[in-house]
């Protein structure tokens, strides 16, 4: 029992650092501290130059363009990276799509789509969810119908997690309609400029962007683009939403905004004091970042467990991690009294809802801010609703 | 004791409802706050018209003889259908006008009460978080300079109600929005409220009242406008409750409505206590202002405001839970309730402000009964 | 609407208070404020003298020794009982057992047995819950077998609130076997001193006794002493439990609770200043002052509604008010610091688990407040645990 | 980086587990509760005996080679079986001495890890409501005055370790049970804990540190202190959340068991996290020990502390809570792990104590990873 950061991974940390505090270009830089829709080309900006050094896709298989790092490497790389306001990078294609490709694809399709990912060129999109399947994925029915050597897809995917950036999609279709409703379901890869795909996007609370609805209207897919057997998508989703979750921990973000927080409590004044100094912030901080220590905790007991037990702490810090965020978020509302009530908008965003010519009166320390609070609602229903969470831990890990 | 509302005030409550049914449709609100000033004038002169904007005012104050309940019930209604009419401020606007008791506010009463004029109440400031009792705006004889916050209904309004530090502490001034030296920043809330920054920089002013009766007159008109505030945060909690409701009765998930599940229907029990609470509050509040024991009315409305506000947010955020998706979606009226929720919950003054009141006049309050 | 006390209230609230001034006696109050576990002999007391002036069953109908009170002033009669420190009331004859008799039972019951409630004579248990079946009514087994004029009662029942005090029972038993489970049961009235009945005590986390379990062995009962029609037991449980529920959000308790806490936190020092100026202690208790209120107004709010709603307001003020129970009763016990920590009987007690001689370090005002913080574990429990009131909510009122 | 126990640690853990399940039943705790000085002698004897008096101390201060790891592992099997005999203090006691580092130091030491002696620590106040920080027993040159509490195994202790305010600041002091001027005032802990008041008038006493050596080794071991009862609270946690999951299987109500619902399934699962939680802030506090960072140190284990306080009595209470009525009974195991949760919760100082200690630990430290 070693509970602690050893001599190498400080060593690692020290040159992570060293690394970002060279090349991560300023207005990256600037743009990452409103943290959140970042650009595209941002996003593609910095894949390229991490993937320059081999650390674009640090998790994957070396043989793919992965680093070889440990799970506490890798946690130590994210951490440095939110620490140093690196764009917050696109998690679909990387995080999602390719460790299910280079686990159940084909080799044609894994030399065709993995290195679009590693630099940073090729943008994805998942479609599983449609309407009237949120968590219940079993229940869908876009349809995929053989015909020759395509598959002609009709259907609708929505909650496409920024689907307005990406080239291509990974798909949940119904192949079999005869089948049990898990047996009939395949992965296929579209590519999203086919002919018979129109998108929507969908507004959120923030007045931002983040997911879309995707219409197939008879879209012509070549049959090469299914991934792995027909019939055995669901258990590729299930794979991938284990990463989702393991992930949705988000620890490095989450300590990030707590340093965020602690710079804005020290400038916001409170009864003609630091706000730092408030008893009651005090204690509130203070029980969100044990709170955090715990989940971080937590999370290296996962990442060293070897395991990948895919589901129960996965679960379990999915839960906690994103109520987490939501009480930080709101927490640095609060903080900035006031000026944490205005509708104020990234000034260097895009994609925005409406334009309202307006120019609230927030210090630069305040964007993005209450915006972010209110898309953090999210948190706790995407990646599996926490209802679903709860009940998988009740299932899986107490047996009940 | 009696908690049922009148005939005439069912009537009231009706009135608005109806309007709102069929004059407040969710294109429409979409509309107004990408307009302008963000709201609309002919529904304003149409509050006139049906005599809301004097229905919470007392006769000797030239209002139509209702008082915090008339006010409290008109905002619930509006809360209801999340208007974003300047309502809150016309309350106390008015009161504040009332409680002054001189032939001068009266005239200006007069004029709001039928909608001729808009006047903003510009009563807080940045550095005071909501509390309104933080005057940093100096008054040097009658030009006032500093910087006003969150002054909703600013882009309408013909004159503001300046609160401002003088030679017997603090001063109640009126500023016309035309006098030189007065600027706005205008933005919108997140609840939507269109709201400006008032820079008041050697501004000409008009006092009304100072010391004593000027903080007196204004904890009195906050006093109706936290009252008013409640009214609007119930009528949103109780909205965004029953539609949640009704979604839960027709999603349907694994094969069944979704209403079947227990974890869901238990949160769905908790957010109906949560809104019973409020009202509870609401009427002990209304209680209170009816009584002449001032550390009561303040606890009372503190009261009130401490629940509305984490009372709101539970309901609202659960609110969005419950429907998934589709919750955090900006076409769906759950996320704006959740955005009125959250910024009510602020709006004059966080939780532990009104803790802290609650508290003190606790101390000195003699116990309820004795 | 008048949301407040009319001017008639406030006279009867002067009224209450000064004939309990006058009339309770001092050793009564002194042991009401160890608030807990009264004795037998002392509510017997307390109930003669209200009994003497018409107040001791103010509820009941005016023929059966009731006041005529409106709901509201009976509200204010239970305040200024609190509020005196005067002893909390045998609540099983007179609330729950009393209102069966005189809706259901016969006349000759009802003057055989509403007199000894009225004037403190007989004390009464309920003897529903059984080992197996807590929330669960009607899986309820003791048997009632038909024999002559007698019921032959064979069975066992738990929880039986106060059963160390009481002179009757009164039982939900099953006389038929064959009929729906709710269809078969009945309600006996039985006397405790009958042979073939023992008692065992159950001693509760606050090293108490409140609970008992009563086993009837071949218990012989008149038939005169069924209540009302046999098979019906059922629906007179439903309507007594409805009353339990309601009586259950404790205001006037929790209110004195409060005043009494507030005169804790002026004596208890906390970094050399009295604990009511800590602004963490102000803070919560300012909260539980708050949620008093609300419940308080929903309480008269019910009380003034006029309906017998039975069930959802019932169910709604049961569980805030029995989770302010207990946030009142820890909030106090952290009020006394090391002091709360100790176990310290009530000196003036009776029926202790065992004696163990110590005499602990605490102050008068501590006494019996680290007890029945322990106890108050169990009013989320009894009278329908909260889980089963709030999916009665769900049913009943949001009709989910 | 690894969160795996050692096999050595592993066979430490499973001789307490043997232990416990063995000679530890739950009649047993009952008698020993009722026994004069509400602990067993003969189970010290086996502690000795079985080498964990010493196993969490290194070997430079006379131990068997382990530290807080071994420590917290041997609390929270002592936990789970909620043994009463003083674990803790004895922790407390032996770290406070071997961070004195002196010849008389581990003397005493020697006699405490062969079970020869029991010298308990006695270094709290009323007034410090858990602060050990906070002293107002006054040392006038060796006699001492003042009133320390809750002080554990006290019946049985030879010594206490006691802590006095002279010219120094503060002084720690060995003070023989026997000596004149001291007297006990016994009672029971909500937990069972068997403790005193100690009542020092004029109590002749040895000084073995004063100032800040005194005050350092003060905070070492009640650092360790507070792992270790991080370790039990842990201990009773699991072992109540399990036990709790077991019943809600076989518990059966309106024709099904009751672990088949929903919203109890639910209430499970944020239980396990609380526990979960508390194990890696455990774990995390464990790390910190390792390390030389003061400050890292103190916010980590005023975490742990926090978290077993809030988490501990949200398991306690839900064990409870699910198990119904049977939950409070005297007789079940349920109703005593919430004892020892209440307890503990409050032991060495609430939440708010910890908070404030974590806040102000993190201000002056460096943030972790830089």
């Amino acid at each position: 029992m070693t509970p602690y950061f050893s001599a190498e991974d400080t060593a690692f940390r020290a040159e992570v650092r060293a690394f970002i505090q060279t090349n991560l270009p300023p207005d990256l830089a600037r743009r990452g501290r409103y943290d959140y829709h970042p650009r595209r080309e941002d996003q593609a900006r910095w894949a390229k130059i991490l993937a320059g050094k081999g650390w674009s896709v640090p998790h994957f298989p070396v043989a793919y363009g992965g680093a070889g790092w440990t799970g506490v490497q890798r946690f130590i790389f994210e951490e440095e990276m939110r620490r140093a306001y690196a764009p917050t990078m696109d998690r679909i294609g990387p995080e999602l799509v390719a460790p299910v490709l280079y686990t159940f694809a084909s080799e044609e399709q894994r030399q065709a789509y993995l290195p679009g990912i590693q630099t940073g060129d090729t943008f994805w999109a998942q479609g599983f969810s449609e309407p009237g399947s949120g968590s219940d994925l079993a229940s869908l029915r876009t349809r995929a119908v053989r015909d020759g050597d395509d598959y002609i897809v009709t259907g609708q995917k929505t909650w496409t997690t920024e689907g307005h950036h990406a080239d291509m999609i990974f798909m949940l279709v119904r192949t079999d309609m005869e089948a049990k409703p898990q047996a009939g379901i395949s992965a296929l890869i579209i590519d999203l400029k086919s002919p018979g795909i129109t998108r929507r996007p969908i507004w959120t609370i923030d007045e931002g962007l983040t997911v879309n609805e995707f219409f197939f209207d008879d879209v012509r897919v070549p049959a090469a683009n299914l991934v792995g057997q027909e019939g055995a998508g669901w258990s590729y989703a299930k794979f991938l939403l284990t990463n989702e979750r393991t992930n949705s921990a988000e620890v490095p973000h989450t300590k990030r905004d707590i340093a965020q927080l602690r710079d804005i409590a020290r400038i916001e004044q409170k009864n003609g004091r630091p706000l730092m100094e408030d008893p009651s912030f005090r204690n509130r901080l203070a029980r969100i970042e044990i709170d955090t220590m715990a989940l971080e905790t937590a999370v290296l007991r996962a990442l060293t467990s070897g395991s990948h037990d895919g589901g129960s702490i996965a679960s379990l810090v999915k839960v906690r991690g994103s109520e987490l965020r939501q009480r930080i978020a709101d927490l640095a509302v609060e903080a900035l009294g006031d000026r944490g009530l205005a509708i104020c908008l990234n000034p260097e965003g895009e994609h925005r809802m409406f334009e309202d010519g307006l120019t609230p009166p927030v210090p630069d320390h305040g964007i993005g801010i209450a915006a972010k609070a209110m898309f953090r609602r999210a948190t706790t229903i995407y990646g599996g609703a926490n209802e679903i969470q709860r009940t998988l831990i009740a299932k899986t890990v107490l047996e009940l | 004791m009696d908690f049922t509302y009148t005939s005439e005030q069912d009537a009231l409550r009706d009135s608005v409802r109806r309007f709102v049914e069929r004059e407040y449709d969710w294109e429409e609100r979409f509309r107004i706050i990408r307009s302008d000033c963000g709201f609309a004038p002919h529904h304003w002169a149409m509050f006139a018209e049906l005599g809301w904007l004097g229905a919470g005012l007392s006769e000797e104050a030239g209002g139509f003889g209702g008082g915090a309940i008339e006010n409290a019930l008109i905002a619930e209604e509006l809360g209801r259908a999340l208007v974003t009419e300047p309502f809150v401020p016309h309350v106390i606007a008015t009161q504040l006008l009332a409680a002054l008791d001189s032939e001068a506010a009266a005239d200006l009463i007069a004029s709001l009460i039928v909608g001729e004029t808009i006047i903003a109440p510009a009563l807080q400031e940045a550095a005071g978080r909501g509390d309104w009792r933080h005057v940093e705006t100096v008054a040097d004889a009658d030009r006032l300079t500093g910087v006003k916050t969150l002054v909703e209904g600013a882009a309408r309004a013909g004159s503001f109600l300046v609160s401002a530090r003088n030679g017997d502490g603090v001063g109640l001034y009126l500023v016309a929005a035309s006098a030189k030296g007065v600027s706005r920043t205008d933005y919108r809330t997140l609840d939507n409220r269109r709201v400006a920054d008032l820079i008041l920089d050697g501004a000409e002013a008009v006092l009304l009242a100072s010391g004593a009766p000027a903080l007196t007159a204004i904890d009195h008109a906050m006093d109706h406008g936290l009252i008013a505030l409640c009214g609007e945060a119930l009528g949103a909690m109780d909205a965004a409750l029953w539609a949640t409701r009704d979604y839960l009765r027709v999603r349907k998930q694994f094969g069944t409505a979704i209403s079947n599940f227990q974890a869901l229907q238990h949160r769905m029990a908790d957010m109906l206590i949560e809104v019973e609470m409020t009202r509870s509050l609401l009427y002990a509040a209304l209680g209170a202002m009816a009584g002449d024991d001032a550390q009561a009315r303040t606890a009372a409305v503190a009261a009130a405001k401490v629940q509305l506000s984490t009372g709101g947010l539970q309901v609202g955020a659960q609110a969005i839970q419950l429907h998934g998706g589709i919750g955090v979606t900006e076409e769906l009226n759950i996320s704006h309730f959740y955005r009125k929720l959250y910024g009510i919950s602020r709006q004059f003054g966080d939780v532990d402000l009104h803790l802290a009141r609650f508290a003190q006049a606790r101390d000195q309050a003699p116990r309820r009964g004795g």
